[in-house]
């Protein structure tokens, strides 16, 4: 693995600072009612996770993850008006308005989606990886999971079965210190949580400190070098969510003590202002770019907003029973058909 | 019995408080009940009262909270597990149904497993597909279980403090949309144990009989009102248990309006409007002036757009609509 | 199409080969399938004729059997997962109702899951309470979902057949007590494809209506040429799919018969007989001549002592006391 | 932890030929169709993993099992009428003839039972030890699993959550080479069970030749004291069963490389020759003990076969329905009342 680009930096900052004011934004808006619904998990503190772990991606792989998945959604380049409509529930939202915040995806970039129940991915993320087996592509399968989702039976069968069928997954951890409101001191035997991989034969690459992107690229193309050769590999990156569990959480700034914790990793370890201060003191002329992709971001995600808005609602009954089932030559139905869905 | 007004989350907890203070062996166990204080904030305040010990907060492991609380009420703790939501009860399918359920017959009485899980059901509130169910009919389907699903605050009251004295598993569902609902209590001190398996009329009238539970009764009382403008009287029936159904208050009504309309938050296909149905032509045929009619969620995965949402739900004029289809 | 004794077992194995052969992106997985050669020898011989990469043996780990068969028919493959017995689907049910059935629906149609998984259903073989399930019509609860039972040979090899190529996800249950049932197939060579939906009349007859599925069927069928001697001629009605429902064919042929009787081998309540009565009362009232009877399973966890297990389970002689009770 | 005494050796003898002697007789019966049913996993090869283990605990400690559950109930003392009785479906059985071969219990012994979904007592393991944690007992939950349970999502979260509520139990790992007909190298990902322990942090007391009594003995007394003092413990067992995964399974000899293997562990490996051996090189005067427990055995198992054989079988509705839900006063019923079963 060759160190970062000057270029790859760069894009790095621009995706971060898009995640941050996109998240942030949607925050603000879910205080103003202008998004609605009680499931919106926001990650703002986590970007160097998901930008340094997929910059070692190449387009083909695959990328799939839970419900806090609005900056994978970005960073693998949707559009953010199309995933601010889906957070406003329109029709022109990635998801058609039927997802929501937890359900973004995009087929175009081999990004499987946002899941909303917890660990329920996991098995999608071997089932992926064994297509690429099975028809003896090298395409690796990134798969975040959270620290609370270690502790659920989905990862024990799911990493299982991707080591005795050597899938290419590369299972992150993405340890944020917490499942909702429990630690993960409390919530898992086994609190180095990439010891875990230990459990099914598969190789651990450790521990990362994930607010550093240039970390966490680093680690992350040795794993997908390795999962693309020999089989499922396990990292655990350690990050913080600065939003507390989902915008309904009122818990993260009512709680001293995390509101202290929060303080001391927004100030020490701060995603954003880490890879800045590498890229400044490594590269020279670099604040207008720099600058420019503040900027852009706050336009794309203003934009977004607008086009948010402007856009219709779904609201028939046909957009609503749309898309229960494929439409199909091979099911019979008649009037008097139950159950059948409509096409 | 004092009117005041409580909300449904509030019942809730009081009868678990007062559960938990009469019998040393009832205990709370789930995902955040504790420090987190309740994702619904029903057991908000019981870490603080009644200690790390009886208020035990779980990983995120649906499967070993079902058959935990299972092992634990074997031993002779009486075990109040709770599901955060009942989606994720899906996965605990097998400890319910299959082993909570089953433990008392598998060894033809040795054992029993006085347990209750309690479980926020329901949708309505952009929760998206996987996060919307309201499938209390298919967990009632397993003989060995009860299933109890109150629809007001007195209710909920009742029926808690009977499931949880009871000797039998009983899985009791609480609509989430309800948790905020207020209404009349018992005063404190005064007692109320709804028999398990006791349905209640929630409204009289004679010319059609809405069968419901839980949320649904609101439905079908909203419902009875407007008809009342138009001097149709609906008698609205609380089935409030899904195990046992108390056909009895059903039948008896029946045989007085010879209509019927059910109404339930859930999916429409194999569930309670069904099996009430069938009963109601099989043993209450001469008595049908009507087809009965049936008001449910659409058979849809829910989305998460509220405009779509809305019109997969079911709601009072539905409920109008069919009781003048059969007028 | 010529008519030869094969066991259903060797059906669904000719279909499942064929289809194998077809299309390069079917595979089997499943507990046992490969090395083993299948528990209930379904899938005997296919290690050896496609190999390890096509028949693959998974550990005992239902959850993840339900959720790789998404995830691989998301990403293009054509999986044919086995439940090595229905009971262990419950773990799955996360997986098979929230997933499968609802990959296409979360993302507004830009996935599909094309898969089926197979399971071995039913009871009869003291296989106890645990390990007794016939629980299709809970899984045909959930929209997003087709859910196919076939009740003999010829069926199981063209439901399968269709179930393996359609684009939806496909509960196919195979009644373990029909494995060895011998009945008519295609000759080698011909192929037949069963519409997802279609119902079909297995016997005609014009004074009662019997309703039925997958093993249900056996028993109307026995209880039907009882009855023909006392000169009462059932009509039977196998839906093949529990969802969808091909209610056509049983409102037509209840429009001629009036009477109807619904034979399942699953529990009771909140099930496939409660679905079909509802249906029935609810489109057919004008044409009912009598209340609508179930005969399905006892209401209780199934007992190990074959005396008991047989009390408990399902019989043409029940069938036929239901006839005789409404005509 | 003291070396077993004479008379516990001698103890063990009594307990190996006993169960060999049911077992064996289990299968004949089996094969005679004088037992009926699908299921019914035999304890032959594997008895001294369960003498030798439950030799460590005290009688209020508490066992529990899956379905190979036949030799627990006699290591525990039940009696062998009742259990022949129940694999005969028969009143007198120890489960009323309603639990068969897989759901053997006994509250008297604290035995709570044999489970037949494979996974699903693990739970109610942790459950039991729970109430002896909750009431400030120190009675040890002695569990058994197999090798290919610990691949299914209720080892995990048993696993975890006995860790992180420090629960007394100590988690046995049978591993007998095989599930059904699956290979542990081809099930498991991590091919030295006791090793996932260390996705829980769980104290592993690691792998031991369970063909011999006494070194499971010493193993599982230290495993016992630790989980009664700190909390769970973890033991692998490296066993063979005889008889195949079950009676309906004929593989097990059909199979060419399955009968070589099985040939040398009954030569090499056989644990009742081992304790037999054992006893006679280190105690003197025991031949005709010895020989008192084989005829003992078979005596109690023949009389086993005949008292089960003249017992009835229920028959009645009300046996079938019985014990469904416990009575109680606080169900209200009717004639009219759906699902409430009889009492
Ligand atoms: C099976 C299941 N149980 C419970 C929940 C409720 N829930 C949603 S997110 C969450 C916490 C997950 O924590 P973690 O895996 O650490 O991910 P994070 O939110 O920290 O990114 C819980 C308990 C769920 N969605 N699914
Ligand atoms: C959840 C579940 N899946 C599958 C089965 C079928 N089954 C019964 S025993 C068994 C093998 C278990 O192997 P192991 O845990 O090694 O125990 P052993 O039989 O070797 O003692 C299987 C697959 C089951 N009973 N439960
Ligand atoms: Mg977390
Ligand atoms: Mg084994």
């Amino acid at each position: 693995m060759a160190a970062p680009t000057k270029a790859m930096l760069l894009d790095w900052y621009r995706q971060m600072v898009l995640i941050r004011e996109f998240e942030e934004t949607c925050h603000r808006l879910y205080e103003e009612k202008r998004i609605t619904g009680v499931y919106m998990h926001l990650y703002s503190g986590h970007e160097a996770s998901g930008v340094g772990s997929m910059a070692a991606l190449r387009p083909s792989d695959h990328v799939i993850t839970a419900y806090r998945d609005h900056g994978i959604a970005l960073i693998l380049g949707m559009d953010p008006k199309a995933v601010m409509a889906e957070m406003m529930g329109k029709k022109t939202g990635s998801s058609g308005g039927k997802g929501g915040s937890m359900h973004l995806a995009s087929r175009e970039h081999n990004f499987w989606g946002g899941y909303a129940i917890v660990g329920g991915h996991l098995p999608l993320a071997a089932g992926i990886a064994l297509e690429a087996k099975y028809n003896d592509k090298d395409d690796v399968t990134m798969t975040y999971v959270g620290d609370g989702a270690t502790n659920n039976g989905y990862f024990h069968e799911s990493l299982n079965m991707s080591a005795i069928w050597d899938l290419p997954v590369v299972w992150i951890i993405e340890n944020n210190g917490y499942g909702m409101g429990t630690e993960v001191e409390r919530a898992s035997g086994q609190v180095e949580l990439h010891r875990k991989a230990e459990a099914y034969g598969i190789k651990s690459f450790g521990c990362v400190d994930a607010q550093n992107a240039m970390k966490v690229y680093e680690v992350a193309s040795q794993a997908v070098d390795y999962a693309r050769q020999h089989g499922p590999a396990v990292i655990e990156h350690v990050t913080y969510r600065y939003r507390g569990h989902g915008v309904s959480d009122k818990q993260y700034d009512a709680r001293d003590d995390m509101s202290e914790e929060l303080k001391k990793w927004m100030q020490c370890r701060e995603p954003i202002k880490i890879l800045r201060d590498h890229i400044l003191s490594a590269h020279d002329d670099v604040d207008e770019v720099l600058a420019g992709h503040e900027s852009e971001a706050k336009a794309l995600v203003k934009g977004a907003v607008e086009f948010a808005e402007a856009s219709e609602l779904p609201n028939s009954y046909q957009e609503l029973m749309r898309n229960t089932y494929v439409p199909s030559d091979l099911v019979y139905k008649t009037e008097s058909s139950i159950g059948a869905g409509i096409d | 019995m004092a009117a005041r007004n409580v909300a449904m989350r509030e019942a809730i907890r009081r009868a678990l408080r007062e559960e938990m203070h009469r019998d040393e062996n009832v205990f709370v166990m789930g995902e955040e009940v504790a420090y987190w204080q309740g994702t619904h904030r029903v057991t908000r305040g019981f870490l603080e009262e009644f200690g790390e010990r009886r208020v035990r907060d779980t990983p995120i492991s649906e499967m070993a909270i079902g058959g935990v609380a299972v092992g634990a009420a074997m031993a002779g703790l009486r075990p109040v597990a709770e599901f955060m939501t009942i989606n994720f009860a899906f996965l605990a399918l097998d400890a319910i149904a299959n082993h909570a359920g089953k433990v008392r017959y598998f060894f033809d009485g040795m054992f029993k497993a006085p347990l209750v899980y309690r479980a926020a059901s329901g949708w309505g509130n952009q929760a998206t597909a996987s996060h919307s169910h309201a499938p209390e009919p298919i967990f009632a389907h397993f003989p060995g279980l009860y299933v109890g699903c109150p629809s007001n605050s007195m209710d909920a009251y009742g029926m808690l403090k009977t499931a949880i004295r009871d000797d039998n598993p009983v899985l009791f569902t609480e609509s989430i949309a309800l948790y905020p609902k207020p209404g009349p209590m018992p005063d404190e001190g005064e007692e109320l144990l709804i028999p398990i398996g006791k349905g209640d009329i929630k409204r009289e009238g004679d010319h059609v009989t809405l069968v419901a539970y839980a949320r649904g009764v609101d439905w079908a009382l909203q419902a009875a009102r407007q008809l009342s403008k138009d001097g149709i009287e609906a008698e609205v029936v609380d089935l409030r248990w899904l195990r046992p159904l108390d056909m009895q208050l059903v039948y008896a009504s029946f045989k007085k309006t010879n209509r019927c309309v059910i109404v339930e938050e859930s999916l429409p296909m194999y569930s309670f409007g069904s099996e009430i149905a069938a009963l109601l032509q099989e043993n209450m045929f001469d008595y049908m002036d009507a087809p009965i009619k049936r008001v449910a969620a659409e058979d849809v995965p829910l989305p998460y757009s509220k405009t779509i949402e809305l019109l997969a739900l079911p709601n009072a004029q539905k409920v109008v609509d069919a009781v003048k289809e059969i007028l």
